[in-house]
């Protein structure tokens, strides 16, 4: 297949991770890794029911333990010790800025909602979000969406490693703030959605803000093609977007069909499984050996009318069946289509499918098992089934290396939504939405076009600042008197003090040293030395708190050069070293070299 | 339509917004907004103006709905649920937080309670803690005399607020109890995955079958979901507002600890006996009076003004300014009893190290160890409810119920 | 002979008691007992009837002999002196108890002081800490003011009881500061070899010596002999009755540690400045009420009474009982402020969560934070003395002298 | 020398360790060492001036860090940080009755006093004594002393090792009560002091409440003979005495007579110390290598007018100055009449007796040393040399394996002694001075007649029972009418369970099983029950709070046996296993066995 079908629907939801620190509490973006821990269980909550909770009743059963690694940038809130504190000033802003982008209406109060995922990726057991916004279009080169929703939510923990029941996950991601755009299926082609999705993508580079690494802009894509809806999680390059597309298709063509057939033989019947366990007493198989040796037992069942469809002629049925397993941790399931391997042979095939008495159109499913597995493992494979054979295929799967994607859990639906009763109402205000509106970011073209014209600075250095995802600093430092100074600092200054001291600094600390010099009218020499400081790794409040950043005045400059003796023929370089040995304030070397030139006029005179 | 009936809370509606459709159910609504869960499951607060009833709310009840009152077939155990964080769940619909516990729920979670246990469940009163007030101590005393008679322990959901004040109280009234009696609480509400309910309710209950014959507090032992500490009633405090490990017991450690399904006693306790002996006597002309510079004996005055006893949190040792002594003294004279405490919260008062505690002293202020304020408080009303005047100073400085350590052990203070 | 002459304090005496002939001096006498120290050391009280006068005490005085008021040539460091146990010394010869802080004695201990610093006392007064009032943190703010004139850094003997309120009243009066303001304390008065007082004022110089810019409290980080914490003033909190290790910065580790006689900062801090900038402002008509179950309405309103603000110390996130409100919420009407602060010491407050806390703010009382109660009393009056009516929510939210911890990191709860 | 010198005084201080917990907290007589520790520092305090100080200036100037290790039985009142509790009743009431035994002068009012230590034996720096009575006699088989003192104290710390400048030291003995009897100077030979010594023992063994183990009782011996009173510390065998004593003389002798011998020769003049340390740059000294390796010097000074008298004839005063030395940390003297030694030869002994310009009755020292030790060096040899040569020798000596002596610090003086702030004045009460009447020992005979008699128990029981220090235990539990069960109890029944689990347990406990039986009128059977429970570990409130030591009456016995179906031909053994497999009361045999005639007799009519 090498289209999709004239009845495909495709919506994006695209998330930007935001480099503002966090969105609930006052931690940074960064941290690093401490030595504590904690290990935590989660339960789903009651209080709710049917088919949408299968996802958390499948996840509380299988008793996992989540630790938890304490990283630097990270406080009791991400612990879930202590209740989060007022939404992060910036992430709002730039989600309105955002929506005002894409002209979607923002809502007057914003509520923060809950949504109960149990997996461990949250701490809490729930991942924050609120709606900022609705309604409004996108256009991309090709195709043009409607915005379902702009929502601002938490990111999530990263996950370390799995083992077992443990699974290991860091603190350091958690509650970073995500802008998620989420359009209408208004997209029919993957070339259609990657126009779309790209558009987004340079709508939130534009605005700045995001954060750096690999994954700073990730994609989910919805997909349908008459079988329900399909949400595929981390897409994250934008090319892959048509293979993926195209094997999903192709998946839920292939898995209709089977499921016609099996309606077409007279449908199929509950699953009774049987411990042949005895079969085996004397096997070959490695892996059946090794499953009896731990107490394990091996259980068949029948798949009454599913004979060819397992693994055969492009039929799957297995590996949906075993995907389903393997997300309540169960490993070890073998079907007829497979056989002979595993060291289980034809005759061992057969035998087994006289001892459970197969019918022509059937299969059989084998289990290596604990016993208090088998109920878990039938009601899941019972209910994989049922959903197969509904044609409604909606779900939530993952992005596979080969670009074909693996179930993940049912959709998490509407019921699993609840308010965060911890964090009232937000009201937007105007001036709020004032300030979002000048960040509200163009086209790439528009946007340098109005910068450089706004603070005065060329389009290179326009693009630049952009590109470095600094222009939110950039509007909030910049006037147009000073708009070459901050774009140089920005541009150049800062980049090269990077290079120089081999680290790099929160920019919320840059900008506060820059707003401090500006608000008390300090010129280009103190900020550049407050930045010195900075990387030199003295703290803000020391930097702020002495007058080190104060310039002298030329009476003092000249004053100094007096008691030090400076010659006129010092020259400039070293008495501009004489003078800053001497102070702790900032020298303009301007004034020194109007001095120099003075005195030796003086002199000559 | 829209114009003949008015949306009712838990209607589904249809309405326009900024010029667009939606479908969502009425949560609630004020004079300007209303608030209402979009079908996406987001809630939204907005100025609801033209809309279309799809389908009425048939129920709207938010009645607590609990299961059976009792559950299982083992050891007879008594819950006895009052309000607070432990029993809160939240109403996915509207996300209203409602108190409820239910038992099915309880030990479907833990499915080796019903072989074990049989659970009754009592319903105290669904009251906040820090709404409690010393009648419901004696209330609540009397309903756990009463279970414990048919039940080898009881269990009580609490608020976490004033969970030790209750403590110390049925520490107190009950003088020989048929069983353990547990208090247990939560930090984080049984709405949220990842509360604390589900483990501190698994030991709460592990512990209230065994033969502790004390009244204990069953919270988690550090942050993480792996030990619960049993911590004495007289001697615990809440000293973390937030955090699940916010129960400690002050200057000694946990009585006991549950882990992985099983109970282990670290310190000794006094064991069950036969017969509850409970007195719920207790005198309610008693006061606390926190301790600070720049309080004036006017107030001082003022608070002491009609009290039986007041129990004073003072600074270190167990001080106050000078300047009060005089009006202490006074009162003291007319048959008040007044007994220091210190704001340091670890460690003793002695009144006889300092000038100013043996001036104390002369004015007619007692010390008793290191007995906690709120403890001092809770015990007082007892002392003075139960015991003759004149035995007052034997009694207060006698540990009566592990309230006063006579050893402090150097490992215990942080 | 006996019968011609009384003894009298400090006399030498030879007497006779059951029958055997004793010497002493006689130390103190009341009606029946007279204290006598005999020539062995030990002191016995005896009734003491048949004496003969050996030797007449010449001089009885116990006025503080104090040396030199300068000592050292190095930086110059202020050194203030009030009562409490640092400054405790016993008189062996008649075993009382005075206050002193005899500056060659410091210095002798460590050499190396004499060459570095330049100590410069200063007596502000003996006061006991548990006497001090708000009026003398004015007093010491103001002579610290003019000690940093021509000091680098100013120690300041307190005793430990009220040592963090002083702490705290001198840190938000400083608002800016040309050095460091240190405060040391002792737990074991200095008349005994093991006391304290000796490390923690080689640390309290040596922190007194750097560019700290803030207000601290120098005390022992545990119980040996090791490591001195600099905790900040605002932070700080004594909890522990009688331990050396009492003081602990709640929420947040200690800023800065001597040890080995040298100082490590741990912690960021606000750096020293040039000019001092100090309001010695102060709203006496503040208080503090300690909330608890029984409290009464009317109790409450006694204490609401002619207050220009109060400080709640409330249960958990930041409680009280919903009855109290009322009576609350009139008075903010008026024109009260009311901040809420817990109990529980360690964690934030937070009217959010619960609905008692949502009612609370609907009923005018506003939480910050993490900041301690204490902290909170002293902060409350220092805003209402120096800002604008309108600005005191914003103010007492901000962090101005690092009370409030925006972060509360998990390793820092016990 | 074979004889002790006509004018020869001997005192004695006898101290006892009482087992009845601790003196001034609650905690127990015995303890295991726990994982945690502290250290301090101590200080010398001001205030007191003169050379009584000597030794706390001493003590600090080595700047010692003193490491503690916690036990089980300490608690924050052994580490120093918390004010003591009120003295121990037990350990007031055994001092009044000791004090009543040698017709001693009880004081009304007891003050409790500190008395300042600073080589970290104490926590606090000081120890904790009150003086509870004067006056009174003592007769032993030779000679009669007069008491001067009884007091009670607390007992130090165990020393457990010391390296360096760091002496680690346990807490469980700190805090142990200990009862001092000091004598008169009475005595002249050794044979009275331990005739003197061994009866106030016999008493002191009487009384009972002696802790186990060999230095229980301890004693002090105070000579002297013309120069001074020396306190000789820490003689624990009595036969040791009269060796211990000759020494001493004999050195004394010497002494007087080498400083005679100095001033004869017009006495000695200040030391003078000079740095040779060139003089050994290519020395074959092992130990002056190692020294200047170790960034030491060498010094040397004349001992004007001490030729002779530092080690030769019988003189000792080298080894006088060695062991004040010693006391401040200071190692590594040498003195002329050693050499040649230590690799030092004759040649370089006369290089430096040249180069210090050496006279003929002149001795020199070499020390090696720290810059920084010169001081207290050349003071504490001054100092040393100025108090021989005063001919008053008085100072506290320590005994040595060899029963020779050596120099351990100054005399404690009065000026050291301060009240104990926190311990308000204790008021001897009528009626704990009746209760120490009743327990006043006599002599051993006396005491088992008074005993067997009171008691009604045998005269070796009595014996048994005052040897095994448990008659305070026989007078707080037995009267007229139990006397013989509780002696067996002590005599046979503990000791029998001592032997079967191994273990012995805290009198205090047994005691309290012992007195809740009595209270209740519980009989023999529930005593043996709760003894067997306590030492199975069963805990105190756990014994005591069930109903498990009640007896059960002759009709429930009846009913069980009825229910057990319990025929007459079971015999008495089975029976008894039945019926206490059968209940958690106790069962008295005598009913059953009762119970079983009656029924026999029944069946047989």
């Amino acid at each position: 297949m090498n289209e999709l079908p004239g009845n495909t629907k495709i919506g994006l939801e695209v998330h930007m991770q935001l480099n503002v620190g966090k969105l609930f509490c006052k931690c940074g973006s960064e941290g690093e890794a401490e030595k504590m821990g904690f290990t935590r269980k989660l339960h789903s909550s009651s209080g709710e029911s049917g088919s949408q909770d299968i996802s958390s009743v499948f996840e509380e059963s299988r008793n996992r333990t989540f630790k938890y690694i304490i990283y630097s940038n990270s406080c009791l809130i991400e612990a879930d010790e202590q209740p989060p504190t007022q939404i992060n000033d910036r992430a709002l802003k730039a989600t309105l800025s955002m929506a005002m982008a894409f002209h979607s209406s923002i809502l007057e109060r914003i509520s923060v909602m809950r949504k109960v995922v149990i997996d461990g990726s949250n701490t809490s057991g729930f991942q924050r979000t609120s709606l900022i916004a609705m309604g409004g279009t996108i256009k991309g080169d090709l195709a043009e969406a409607g915005i379902t929703a702009i929502s601002l939510e938490e990111d999530s923990c990263r996950k370390i490693e799995e083992e077992g029941n443990m699974v290991v996950y860091s603190l350091d991601r958690l509650g970073i703030p995500l802008i998620e755009i989420s359009t209408s299926p208004d997209m029919k082609t993957a070339e259609e959605a990657i126009s779309i999705a790209k558009e987004i993508g340079n709508r939130l580079r534009v605005m700045g803000l995001l954060k750096k690494g690999a994954d700073a802009i990730r994609q989910d894509v919805n997909f349908s093609m008459g079988y329900g809806r399909v949400e595929i999680k981390g897409v994250s390059k934008l090319s892959a977007i048509r293979d993926i597309l195209l094997n999903e298709s192709e998946r839920q063509q292939k898995l209709s069909e089977a499921m016609e057939a099996v309606m077409k033989r007279g449908g199929t019947e509950k699953l009774d499984f049987k411990d042949i366990s005895s079969m085996f007493l004397g096997s070959n198989s490695k892996m059946i050996r090794k499953g009896l040796e731990e107490g394990k037992l091996i259980y068949a069942t029948i798949l009454k009318n599913f004979k060819g469809l397992l693994k055969a002629n492009g039929y799957r049925v297995g590996r949906e069946i075993a995907d389903a397993l393997k997300q309540v941790g169960i490993k070890g399931v073998i079907h007829y289509d497979e056989l002979p391997a595993y060291g289980i042979t034809v005759g061992d095939r057969d035998e087994i499918s006289e001892r459970m008495e197969l019918k022509e159109n059937d299969s059989f499913l084998m289990l290596i098992l604990g016993r208090d597995e088998l109920d878990i493992a039938r009601f899941t494979i019972e209910e994989r089934i049922r959903k197969l054979l509904s044609m409604d295929f909606s779900e939530t799967r993952a992005v596979l290396e080969d670009n074909s994607t693996r179930y993940m859990r049912p959709l998490s639906g509407s019921s699993r939504m609840y308010p965060e009763t911890d964090i009232p109402i937000i009201k937007v205000h105007e001036d709020l939405l004032q300030e979002a509106s000048r960040n509200s970011p163009g086209s790439m073209e528009e946007t340098i076009g109005r910068i450089s014209e706004e603070y005065g600075i060329s389009g290179q250095d326009a693009e630049t600042i952009i590109n470095d995802q600094k222009v939110m600093y950039l509007r909030e430092l910049a006037n147009k008197h000073n708009g070459k100074m901050i774009s140089r600092l920005i541009t150049q200054t800062v980049p090269e003090m990077e290079k120089k001291y081999g680290r790099e600094m929160e920019w919320n600390t840059i900008v506060g040293i820059i707003k401090y010099c500006t608000e008390n009218s300090l010129g280009r020499y103190s900020m550049e030395k407050g930045l010195h400081m900075l990387f030199s790794g003295i703290p803000m409040n020391e930097i702020l708190s002495h007058k080190k950043l104060m310039p002298l005045s030329e009476d003092e400059i000249r004053k100094m050069m007096k008691t030090r003796g400076i010659d006129k023929n010092e020259g400039m370089s070293r008495t501009m070293d004489i003078l800053t040995s001497s102070t702790e304030g900032v020298i303009d070397p301007s004034i020194v070299a109007r001095l120099i030139n003075t005195k030796k006029n003086k002199d000559s005179n | 339509m829209a114009e003949s009936k008015k949306p009712e809370i838990g209607d589904l509606i249809e309405f326009t917004w900024e010029g667009q459709r939606f479908q969502g159910t009425l949560l609630s609504e004020d004079s300007v907004y209303s608030n209402i869960k979009l079908i996406n499951g987001y809630n939204i607060s907005i100025k609801l103006e033209d809309y279309k009833i799809l389908e009425r709310s048939i129920t709207r009840t938010q009645e607590v709905k609990r299961d059976m009152k009792v559950l299982g077939k083992g050891k007879p155990i008594s819950l006895i649920t009052t309000g607070g964080t432990i029993v809160s769940r939240v109403d996915y619909k509207t996300g209203a937080v409602f108190p409820s516990l239910d038992m099915g729920e309880l030990t479907s979670r833990f499915p080796y309670m019903e072989e074990k246990f049989s659970i009754n469940r009592v319903d105290f009163s669904n009251i906040l803690s820090e709404n409690m007030e010393p009648d419901q101590w004696i209330q609540m005393a009397k309903l756990v005399d009463r279970e414990l008679k048919r039940s080898e322990g009881v269990l009580i959901s609490h608020g976490t607020d004033t969970m030790s004040y209750t403590a110390s109280a049925l520490s107190f009234m009950f003088e020989k109890q048929r069983g353990p009696i547990i208090l247990v609480g939560s930090q984080r509400s049984s709405d949220r995955p990842s509360s604390d309910s589900y483990l501190n309710i698994e030991a709460a209950v592990g512990f209230s079958a065994t033969d502790f014959g004390e009244v204990g507090i069953a919270m988690h032992h550090n942050s993480s979901d792996e030990k619960i500490d049993l911590i004495r009633g007289a001697r615990s405090r809440k000293m973390h507002s937030t955090r699940r490990d916010a129960f400690k017991a002050i200057g000694e450690g946990p009585v006991g600890r549950f882990q992985d399904g099983l109970v282990n006693f670290i310190r000794p306790y006094i064991r069950r006996v036969e017969e509850n002996t409970i007195s719920t006597k207790l005198e309610k002309r008693v006061g606390m009076i926190y301790f600070y510079p720049g309080l004036s004996v006017e107030e001082m005055e003022k608070n002491l003004d009609g009290k039986r006893g007041v129990i004073l949190i003072g600074t270190g040792l167990g001080h106050i300014a000078i300047k009060h002594l005089e009006a202490i003294k006074e009162k003291v004279k007319e048959g008040m009893k007044a007994v220091i405490t210190t704001q340091c919260i670890f460690g003793t008062t002695n009144l006889d190290v300092y000038s100013t505690g043996r001036q104390m002293k002369g004015a007619g202020i007692m010390d008793c160890g290191n007995i906690l304020p709120e403890t001092a408080y809770v015990k007082m009303m007892y002392v003075l409810g139960n015991y003759d005047e004149n035995r007052f100073p034997e009694m207060m400085r006698k540990n009566m119920r592990g309230e006063i350590l006579e050893r402090e052990e150097m490992g215990v203070f942080p």
